[in-house]
């Protein structure tokens, strides 16, 4: 993904140019003014619920940054906003799946926001039981393999999903075929209330890539170019036939769980306070500001961008339309229609109101 | 007598069982300090300590599996899944161990656990947060199978299961968790698995539901009341097993059978009820046995206008009534 | 036209479609040199190699899960789980993930894949190698569920199967697989998912049946018919979609409906199929739609005493039919 | 489970009388014994299915050996019978299950031959699907440690079973909460006809340890003191509050994998010659004979011994009753009776023949 040729040191350091940098520095920094929005939609009403990616951003942006847009395959999770801005979803995407319109490219309005997934940029589908899309990405990296395509899958997830059956059965069988595939454990130390030494025995989940015969790396998801330099020797290990990586950055969740979740119930003040220090979004600021990468100028310019887009998508989106219930029977086979039998109300709106009530996800 | 909600009344008895029952503990994800994402399990922690409120990993077969093994060695587990979506990574489990083990021990083991999950849509959950997975159980022999639809039944069946000697699985629509209120005596009273009651007495239709259901069947029959029709209804509150009487002898002295569910209504546990009214009050039908049910679809859309679409409602309930009653 | 045996025709029509299209693979536990535990995978592993045909490990939760992926990126995988009984561990995967991708997605993706399974009773399985599961699927939107009964409809539909955008669950039954046999022309034909046969014409009695059932429906139908019983018999082939328009036809024209299925009766298939009769044929029926099932236990036991007791044949159906005839 | 007081240097030097030497032998040749019968009844057309242990019944003896009778837990698996007659059942319950008869202590006759289990002795009862009893022995332990009753649990499987997703949750579980859990893996190098090196990605399952923060240990199946030695630790670690093992014992299959497979379609004829040399039977004679603790008059008494047992076990099995189709609704539920409704052919027995098609197991 290298464009533009002006080369600081610190680009000329990890085989990027500046443009590079300074693109992946307005992803992440996009990432966050989306989620940030959603945030403050959910808290206007407009959007009945929020999960967030606060705090996952550096990390996502520099593990995807070294794969090969609309090539390879990458299967998110539900805090990857990061990822797939990074893999070729816009802010408008992201929008659009907050406000469930028909023209959400995720699902049309079908699933829960933070289910992304986009055919056209290699994004799978997500759905909300964790971990099992795991086994999905292993298998595009087996397809990939059998039809020789040179393709590599990654997929995410956090460190309380990593425990789940489907992600040793995947894990095991990508390294005995030594499948072109990477798993990114997003771990910021807890599941919901669960902290990691509740979900884990070990410190580190990466500790596990060695009973599969394969690297485990562990990296500081505060660190983006760090984060970029694990994902680029993984995609290269995995090009080159050299099988998988299991890749543990480790990442803060600055955000309570869920717009349902009330953290401060089992997370201590301190803990949250401490946040800040670990997050990649000032930090990557500062790292290219002090190599020259990120101007004043620039960057003045590129929160005046990413205001705009995000202002442009919000608007966007809130002027869409809801899905239609004529199309609610769709797809559920490839089959145009019908697939099954409509219900004695048929395909149109019952017309009943709508309440509020919810909670808990 | 106190007013309590729907969930007051789950969270409450788990605390007496715990208290009365020094085996008894409680296990699933979020349900310690958190108290569960819906604060079911709310106080147990900071009351009974770690050791018998256990937040667990993020992993349902080994939730119920090791339920399993507890129940097998003197404890009484009773195992919360976040949401019913997320059990079938624990299908194996249920089905295969839990639900066979005594069967197939020749009465060797046994497994006192009961699992909870709140199940149902209505929530703008979406397609993994509003499911009802009863039917999938149902069909599964050694299991029980309960769903409560009042504080009251919740609170003397959430009792019965605790201390059956069996698997009992106990599903709680999250919609009713803090919206359904009733009365809930502090007496140590139960309610013995698999008796169904009346709700309303009528003439005309019965009404077969359970769970969110029971309350939308009682809201239909009052509106076509007003239209003349006197309308039964059943709520059959434990599935499996079924009261079959309570259900035959309502059919059998309205001669019409309307079964409401809000799963998806091909294959749905609707479907045996229906079943065995058909067969069995045949020669007292006066009219087809008919299904409202969730349509054919994998799932209920999240977005609003969907998810209406897709939900039982009264008004549906009631055009269900309507038919039926002039078949 | 050659006479072939049941697992012939499905191992021929694997070979023939891995030979037409060189997206299709096979994997499952001991496919590959072993050629599968009942051969039904015999000779690929010589035929196609290492990457076509892949033995996996002992993983059934991880065989969905990849071919889901597999056929998101341009693969046909023909997964084999090696029992019925052993695919509940990929519960989830199929659920939650195979026949959720496409409406999730809103057709953004679709899963191309076939999971075939071996199941049924009768052989000496016991519990764990007997079972029927396909009620566990036939409720979930988004599969397709077929169970062909002889080796020229196993022939038509598998092709189908593997040929159809959508994820398929390919059930077969063991009992069947050296005992059945059939003509099976070497022509590519193929026979549409979701039709029903009438596989004897009859007029007094309906008996719908699926699989193993199918043929021991057709002895019934012969030993009633010395008794002067005239039995219309319907063979399902697909169970999801069903073909109503069959099922309803055979019965408004015969008036009486028996449901015969092998698996447990509560909640079973024939529920559904009972249910369906009941409302949509109602004005036609001259006796209440019944049903022939498996008895309900939790699973088939392994005594030959036992297992014969539990197990649906033919004589079971008879008397299920006079009862019927009689009403 | 010392008894007697005799000591050789061998005895002494693993902490076991030559008591226990020889009822360890003994045990091992009977198993062998029973197993050897099996197949003899499966070719004669008396049973009509067999799994067998043969090659696995050093390992599980000396395993089984240091855990307390009557208070400990196993969890077993189909090849268990050494770990079975080690844990306290008789030639005879086994036989009895072989020949599923009303009174066969492990399923009544509902099981197939080889599902284990008997709860006077603590052995689970025991399915098909592979790998489950996996967590009942973790939720055994779990139990144990709450109720605080010293019990230490163990579960046995193969290697192959060890891939499944219950084994990565019920060993992370264990770990996080130090459970009085020991996990044996039986790796006898395939998994009916999948060869390890397509099973897993390392050679060691034992490698997976660390990566719960568990001690892994791998040990000769065919050494019976290896073993027993091993399985003392574990069980010294557990019953201390320190924790669960992992125990890979490797073993061979001397058989093919169950009588309804054909091995020699898969397994090369040189590698199926080379097993016996690592059969732990003979090795473990020879060990003993040197080490003065096996004279060839015990092992002439000890061989009638076993030979008569078998044989009344076999005829005591064979004559006793089948059960009665009247209990085939019993223990549906605890309640005694009825469980479910009856099917429309009641409780008698169908008075149909029993035909002979089946295989595939
Ligand atoms: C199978 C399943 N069980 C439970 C849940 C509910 N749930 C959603 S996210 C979550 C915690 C996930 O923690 P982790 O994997 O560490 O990711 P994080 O949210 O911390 O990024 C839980 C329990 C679920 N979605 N799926
Ligand atoms: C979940 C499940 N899948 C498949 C099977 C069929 N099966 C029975 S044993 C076996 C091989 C087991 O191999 P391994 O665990 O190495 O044990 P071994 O038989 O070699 O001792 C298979 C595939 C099963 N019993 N359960
Ligand atoms: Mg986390
Ligand atoms: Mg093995």
């Amino acid at each position: 993904m290298t464009t533009g040729s002006a080369q600081s040191d610190l680009a000329a350091s990890v085989g990027l140019t500046d443009a590079d940098l300074i693109a992946m520095y307005r992803t992440v920094a996009l990432a966050r003014a989306v989620d940030e929005r959603m945030w403050i939609l959910n808290r206007a009403g407009r959007i009945p619920f929020v999960i967030s990616g606060q705090g996952h951003e550096g990390a996502q942006v520099g593990l995807a940054w070294p794969l090969e847009r609309k090539k390879d395959w990458i299967a998110p999770f539900y805090r990857s906003i990061a990822t797939c801005l990074a893999f070729g979803m816009s802010a408008q995407d992201i929008l659009m799946a907050q406000y469930a319109k028909a023209a959400d490219p995720s699902s049309g309005g079908r699933q829960m926001p933070g289910h992304y997934g986009n055919a056209e940029n290699h994004l799978v589908s997500l759905s909300s039981p964790v971990a099992t899309q795991m086994l999905h990405a292993v298998g595009i990296a087996l397809a990939a393999r059998i039809r020789k395509t040179g393709q590599v899958a990654m997929t995410s997830m956090g460190e309380g999903s990593s425990n789940q059956g489907d992600v040793h059965e995947g894990l095991n069988f990508a390294a005995i075929h030594r499948l072109p595939f990477i798993l990114v454990v997003e771990n910021n130390g807890s599941a919901i209330s669960v902290p990691a030494s509740q979900e884990l025995a070990t410190e580190h989940v990466a500790d596990r890539a060695s009973g599969y015969g394969i690297p485990g790396v562990v990296v500081d998801g505060s660190d983006v170019l760090a984060c970029y330099a694990a994902g680029r020797e993984a995609v290269e290990r995995a090009r080159r036939g050299d099988g998988p990586t299991l890749i543990e950055a480790k990442v803060i969740r600055l955000t309570a769980h869920s717009s349902d979740d009330q953290q401060t119930k089992y997370r201590p003040e301190q803990e949250l306070a401490g946040l800040k220090a670990m997050d990649a979004l000032p930090q990557f600021r500062s790292q290219l500001a002090e190599a020259g990468v990120l101007t004043e100028a620039v960057e003045v310019r590129l929160n005046a961008e990413i205001k705009a887009e995000v202002h442009a998508a919000t608007e966007y989106a809130e002027a869409q339309p809801d899905p239609e219930p004529s199309t609610a029977m769709q797809w559920v086979y490839a089959e145009e229609w019908p697939s099954e039998t409509p219900p004695p109300w048929g395909l149109t709106g019952p017309g009943t109101s709508h309440d509020g009530s919810g909670g808990g996800h | 007598m106190a007013l309590k909600t729907f969930i007051e009344a789950i969270r409450e008895t788990l605390a007496d069982e715990m208290r009365r029952d020094p085996t008894v503990i409680v296990l699933g994800e979020d349900v310690g300090k958190k108290g569960g994402v819906f604060l079911a399990t709310d106080g147990l922690w900071a009351e009974f300590g770690d050791d018998r409120v256990i937040d667990t990993p993020l992993t349902e077969s080994m939730i119920v599996g090791t339920s399993i093994g507890a129940s097998m060695n003197g404890l009484r587990p009773v195992a919360e899944i976040q949401f019913a979506d997320f059990i079938f990574p624990a299908f194996n489990q249920i089905l295969s161990e839990a639900a066979r083990m005594r069967y197939r021990s020749n009465n060797g083991f046994g497994v006192p656990m009961t699992i909870r999950a709140p199940y149902g849509g209505g929530v703008h959950g979406a397609l993994y947060h509003s499911q009802s997975v009863e039917a999938f159980f149902t069909h599964i022999p050694g299991l029980k199978i309960v769903i409560p639809s009042t504080p009251y039944d919740a609170r003397g069946l959430l009792r019965s299961s605790i201390r059956d000697d069996d698997p009992v699985l106990f599903f709680e629509h999250k919609k009713m968790y803090r919206s359904v209120r009733g009365d809930v005596p502090d007496t140590d009273y139960t309610i013995p698995l698999g008796r169904a009651a009346v709700t309303r007495a009528g003439s005309r239709v019965t009404v077969i539901a359970y769970g969110l259901m029971a309350h939308y069947a009682l809201e239909a029959a009052d509106v076509v009341m007003d239209e003349g029709i006197s309308v039964e209804v059943v709520d059959l509150r434990t599935l499996r097993p079924i009261d079959k009487e309570t259900v035959l002898n309502s059919v059998r002295k309205t001669g019409k059978c309307l079964v409401v569910y809000e799963d998806n209504r091909f294959g749905g546990y609707g479907a045996e009820v229906a079943a065995i009214v058909a067969e069995e009050a045949f020669d007292y039908l006066d009219g087809p046995v008919t299904r409202i049910a969730g349509p054919d679809v994998p799932g209920v859309p999240y977005n609003h206008v969907l998810e209406d679409w897709f939900m039982v409602n009264p008004e549906k309930i009631a055009d269900g009534i309507r038919k039926l009653a002039a078949y």
